[in-house]
């Protein structure tokens, strides 16, 4: 069949979010592939430059519907930084269950989504229903199923009843044992195995060339994570490890989200066990110093980062995201080219992008290391060669 | 069989009209069991011949370019030729229309439909239509070549090319599918693949090529093939289990005929449900494989099973002739 | 009405198709949307499904304010749709951009690129209000619905904020 | 990997520009446009970082400060900083180092205005096509005119 280009998205039932893939595709194979985000920009970073420390909250809680809490943590962690405040410990406590009942919601989103696409409909309905558990936890905790709204300068809005704390204890066991199917249902399951493994092969060196960050990047045995690198909340006193795999493809990263599913429950239930007593939140000062702070926090997807500049005023004078999925972008452009159509959805959903926090960019049709153009008739060879290195291997 | 009871038989009751209903109800219990199997409540009794209403009610759009005569007509021969397969499908005792040849004819007018969806794909100028419809005619053809030669087996064991002949002779010693298990095994994986369903619906990938040949579908047409999928399921599961699972006969004669017409139809009503529950078992057990895993899969242990098992039924029928 | 107007009535009714068209949201309102189909909520007992073509669908969701490299896409996935069709513009960004209204690169509302039949208020809107939503939109259509297959202009229910007159699609 | 001291890095970076410690695991390094090409080839292959974590750019009124931050095993955060004039903001491209540089850049570029010299595909990427050429959002000075059209639909076409 004749090189036919397939526009995929920006509406396309395989991706929840608007993502615009040109594929020149060879017969099944993918030999080149043009990539154009940003339907989601709204221009958040104006927006918030004009808005006051207790404004810019709410905003910043709806750059991403799945990872709200990630962004709103961050810059406020940002702020308190530059004005110099310490946040109660029961505070801190409670922001670390939050975050991490979102990595383990959004976790189990992924897995759904990933059996969703390659039409293996029974788990993707069978890890929602278990979500609903996690969310009416965070429902409980923080009164929202998404965009909880718990963050405030300074400490938190709401604070843990026994109550709360024990219906939310309660409901850990059963979801630890889902989990534990889910794994093993991940890692034997034929026609799983048959789509994820040596799909999107990352290996180490190129992972950390292309800055691929979070789960992407763990795959490949690539161990970063700011909530070891550069410790945070009240991760330093949770007994809790970095989960990494050296699969480097969409199996391996399947293998490292589930592992985080359980470090997760593992964090919440230390916390919710010995939740330290005291305030939740502390008086904040109006504005903030003439400071600059790069705050850095491990989102479900990855690294996220928040530079936040301050001048002296209740305002930001810049506030620059840069967040996982776009980092994620060079390394799902580069390890596509080669691989079969079918297997876009697989790859693209193994990045779990979350194209509302990433309103970026880019094109590619570039080799791993140097980024050069290239032109047609090359393409074609690298994207040919790329298969049969694949398939000798 | 006098031309007024003929006319009933093929318009009335084992003929179109039940031949709909009966697709209606499939579907249904095809959704509540699948529904069921994910925890889920599952769409209402009436639900199937809603969406078919609703679909005719719908406004036609033939996209610029497109050879509407063609592309309105397509579903219609699909759906024409799957019914008439129908008749041939033994329901109550055998089908008065059966000739020597009968199941040949069967599985030609069964193939249809996958040809009509390549045409419709290929027509409807459109990346992902154009894409589905190639991929439907890469798996006919991993698939086509071990169904028949697995559905010859019980043909050439009864020694007929007839359905209702083969069903007389499973009437009087074992059914096919204790004679020939992989047979049986094969031609339900062969109808999975017929039917496009999860494992082998490769060319309606929802998630990648948004809905492959039917894309450009809207209205009456989408009906009227969403109608042909359905009533290909209920002749294709009919046919195995007039083939393997002995039809609707009964081993000992009945006295009053009619009391056995009764028990023989509610036997193929049982035997196309039994069938029906183990494809939705394997829809919901499997995720879709990519199409060169389907195409190693299928030439490397379907097709060889299947020449397996006629070598095996033509050797049993060697040595049994005296 | 006649018995076949009643048959198709009831039909539409009885199995509304909608499609998720997500237009610059913060997909907080499309993990919801798709939470309806899971186990707890599951629309399909309504006879609801998810069709990923628009050709297919009845209803279109459109979750967030519209972007404005979005405006276009949105317009055209809203022209592919056969009659008769609705427009569902859900959350507080639907109805007037919510939290980014009069950001540089966010079109106001969703109405002032395509006619919207119903708002589902929130951010975002919990499944079971998107599900009491969708009812509401099939029983405001029944009073309105055009004959079958005849495809009305000027029929919307609910006027547009910006009564612009809806040239049909062109075939 | 031991974090990095303070003495290591201003000893990689000497003659380049001043290094100070802002907080524990932070290094700052300031330095010219001109030399942020060699202060970047140090940073990889002396002070072993490996993983870009951002490159911030920022209007602060009268120039535009972009900052290269920069991390590896040795979980440190080297952050290198530039400032560019108003009037020419001009820099040659590191993609060709750290390859994901050139997704930043390209946004930098659409957003602030800042031109990359030598970056291999310098489209527009973020903003709507019909957005007009030569505006800035993210610029302190930048107002949206109304009189212009900005993308979305066009008033008369609906």
């Amino acid at each position: 069949m004749a090189e036919v280009v397939v526009p995929i998205g920006p509406q396309h039932p395989a991706l929840k979010e608007p993502v615009n893939f040109k594929v020149v595709a060879d017969g099944e194979v993918i030999v080149r592939l043009e990539l154009d985000v940003s339907y989601n920009h709204r221009g958040i970073e104006k927006a918030a430059e004009a808005r006051d420390f207790v404004r810019v909250v709410p905003l910043l809680e709806r750059v991403c519907g799945i990872c709200s809490h990630s962004h709103t943590t961050v810059f406020v962690k940002g702020i308190e930084e530059a004005m110099k405040v310490d946040v109660p410990p029961r505070a801190q406590a409670i922001r670390t269950i939050v975050a991490e009942l979102e990595r383990m919601h959004s976790h189990l989103l992924w897995l759904g989504v990933a059996a969703h696409e390659i039409g293996f409909n029974t788990l993707f309905m069978w890890t929602w229903r278990d979500r609903e558990a996690v969310q009416d936890m965070l429902e409980e905790i923080t009164g929202n199923r998404v965009n909880y709204g718990i963050n405030e300068v300074g400490g938190v809005r709401r604070d843990l009843k026994p109550a709360v704390i024990n219906a939310a204890l309660a409901r850990l066991p059963l979801l630890e044992q889902r989990i534990a199917t889910y794994a093993d249902m991940a890692s034997r399951e034929r026609t799983m195995l048959m789509r994820f493994q040596g799909v999107g092969k990352l290996t180490k060196q190129q992972a950390l060339d292309l800055g691929a960050v979070g789960p992407t990047a763990r795959a490949s045995g690539v161990d970063y994570d700011v909530r070891n690198d550069d410790p945070y909340l009240s991760y330093p006193d949770v007994p809790w490890k970095v989960v990494t795999d050296d699969h480097g493809d969409v199996f391996g990263r399947t293998l490292v989200r589930v592992g985080e599913l359980r470090e997760g429950l593992g964090i919440v239930r230390h916390c919710l066990e010995n939740l330290p007593g005291g305030p939740i939140t502390t008086k904040a000062p109006r504005a903030a110093p003439r400071a600059e702070v790069l705050s850095r926090y491990e989102a479900p997807r990855g690294e996220l980062v928040h530079f936040i500049r301050t001048n002296n005023t209740d305002k930001v004078e810049r506030l620059d995201i840069r967040t996982p999925t776009l980092a994620n972008w060079t390394s799902v452009a580069v390890s596509l080219v080669g691989q079969n159509l079918a297997d876009i959805p697989v790859i693209v959903a193994a990045i779990d992008p979350c194209l509302s926090c990433t309103s970026r960019i880019t094109v590619v049709d570039r080799e791993a290391r140097r980024t050069r153009t290239m032109d047609w008739e090359e393409l074609r060879a690298h994207g040919i060669r790329f298969y049969r290195e694949k398939e000798g291997s | 069989m006098d031309p007024a009871l003929l006319l009933l038989y093929m318009l009335v009751f084992p003929g179109f009209l039940f031949l709909l209903g009966y697709a209606f109800f499939l579907q249904f219990v095809d959704r509540k069991v699948s529904a069921r199997m994910q925890a889920r409540v599952g769409p209402p009794l009436l639900q199937p011949f809603a969406d078919f209403v609703k679909l005719l009610g719908k406004e036609v759009i033939t996209p610029r370019g497109v050879d509407g005569k063609t592309f309105g007509a397509a579903p219609l021969l699909a759906l024409a030729a799957v019914m008439t397969a129908f008749l041939y499908v033994p329901v109550i005792g055998g089908s008065p229309l059966a000739f020597e040849g009968d199941l040949i004819l069967v599985l030609y007018l069964l193939t249809l439909p996958t040809i009509v969806l390549f045409l419709v794909g290929w027509l409807s100028r459109n990346v992902f239509a154009a894409l589905g419809g190639v991929r439907a005619v890469t798996q006919l053809f991993i698939y086509e070549v071990p169904f028949y030669l697995v559905l010859l087996g019980p043909a050439l064991a009864a020694g007929s090319w007839s359905v209702s002949s083969i069903v007389e002779w499973e009437a009087s010693n074992l059914w096919f599918a204790a004679l020939q298990p992989l047979g049986f095994v094969i031609a339900l994986i062969g109808l999975q693949a017929k039917l496009e369903r999860t494992p082998f619906d490769i060319p309606e990938a929802e998630t990648e090529i948004v809905a492959g040949p039917w894309t450009e579908l809207t209205g009456r047409r989408l009906a009227l093939m969403r109608l042909t999928m359905d009533v290909s399921l209920v002749v294709g599961s009919a046919l195995i289990a007039a083939l393997f699972l002995g039809g609707p006969l009964l081993p000992w004669p009945v006295e009053p005929a009619w009391f056995g017409a009764a028990i023989g139809f509610l036997l193929f009503l049982a035997k196309t449900l039994g069938i029906l529950l183990v494809l939705s078992t394997i829809k919901m057990a499997m995720g879709r494989i990519r199409i060169d895993q389907l195409n190693a899969f299928g030439w490397k242990y379907l097709a060889s099973a299947a020449m397996i098992q006629v070598l095996a039924v033509l050797l049993l029928k060697g040595w049994s002739i005296p | 009405m006649s018995l076949s107007q009643r048959l198709v009535n009831w039909a539409r009714l009885k199995s509304p198709w909608i499609t998720i068209f997500n237009s610059g949201a913060c997909n907080a309102c499309d993990i919801e949307a798709i939470a309806t189909l899971t186990p707890r909520f599951d629309i399909e007992r309504f006879g609801i499904l998810s069709k990923g073509s628009p050709r297919h669908a009845d209803i279109l969701i459109i979750t967030g304010p519209v972007t404005r490299k979005q405006a276009l896409r949105l317009r055209n996935v809203y022209e592919q749709m056969p009659e008769p069709k609705y427009v569902i513009a859900m959350g507080a960004c639907g109805a007037s951009g919510g939290v980014f209204k009069g950001l540089y690169h966010v079109v106001d509302s969703v109405d002032e690129v395509v006619p919207v039949d119903l708002y589902i208020g929130g951010c975002p809107p919990r499944p079971d209000e998107i599900i009491d939503g969708v009812v509401k939109c099939l029983r405001c259509s029944r009073r309105t619905s055009p004959a079958a297959g005849r495809s009305g202009g000027g029929r919307r229910s609910v006027p547009p904020r910006r009564p612009s007159q809806r040239r049909r699609p062109q075939r | 990997m031991s974090p990095l001291a303070k003495g290591t890095v201003a000893a990689a970076f000497d003659g380049l520009g001043p290094v100070e410690q802002v907080r524990g695991n932070r290094i700052r390094l300031t330095t010219t446009p001109g030399q942020v090409r060699d202060a970047l080839t140090k940073a990889l292959r002396e002070l072993a970082c490996d993983h870009v974590i951002q490159i911030s750019a920022a209007d602060n009124g009268k120039t535009f400060d972009l900052i290269y931050h920069l991390t590896g095993p040795h979980r440190t955060v080297v952050a290198i900083a530039v400032e560019l004039p108003r009037d020419r903001p001009e820099i040659s491209t590191v993609s060709d180092l750290l390859p994901p540089a050139g997704i930043y850049e390209r946004q930098i570029h659409d957003l602030l205005g800042i031109v990359f010299a030598g970056h291999p595909g310098l489209k527009r990427i973020i903003l709507n096509e019909d957005w007009p050429e030569g505006e800035y959002p993210l610029r302190k000075d930048w107002k949206p005119d109304p009189s212009k059209f900005y993308g979305g639909v066009r008033e008369g076409a609906q």
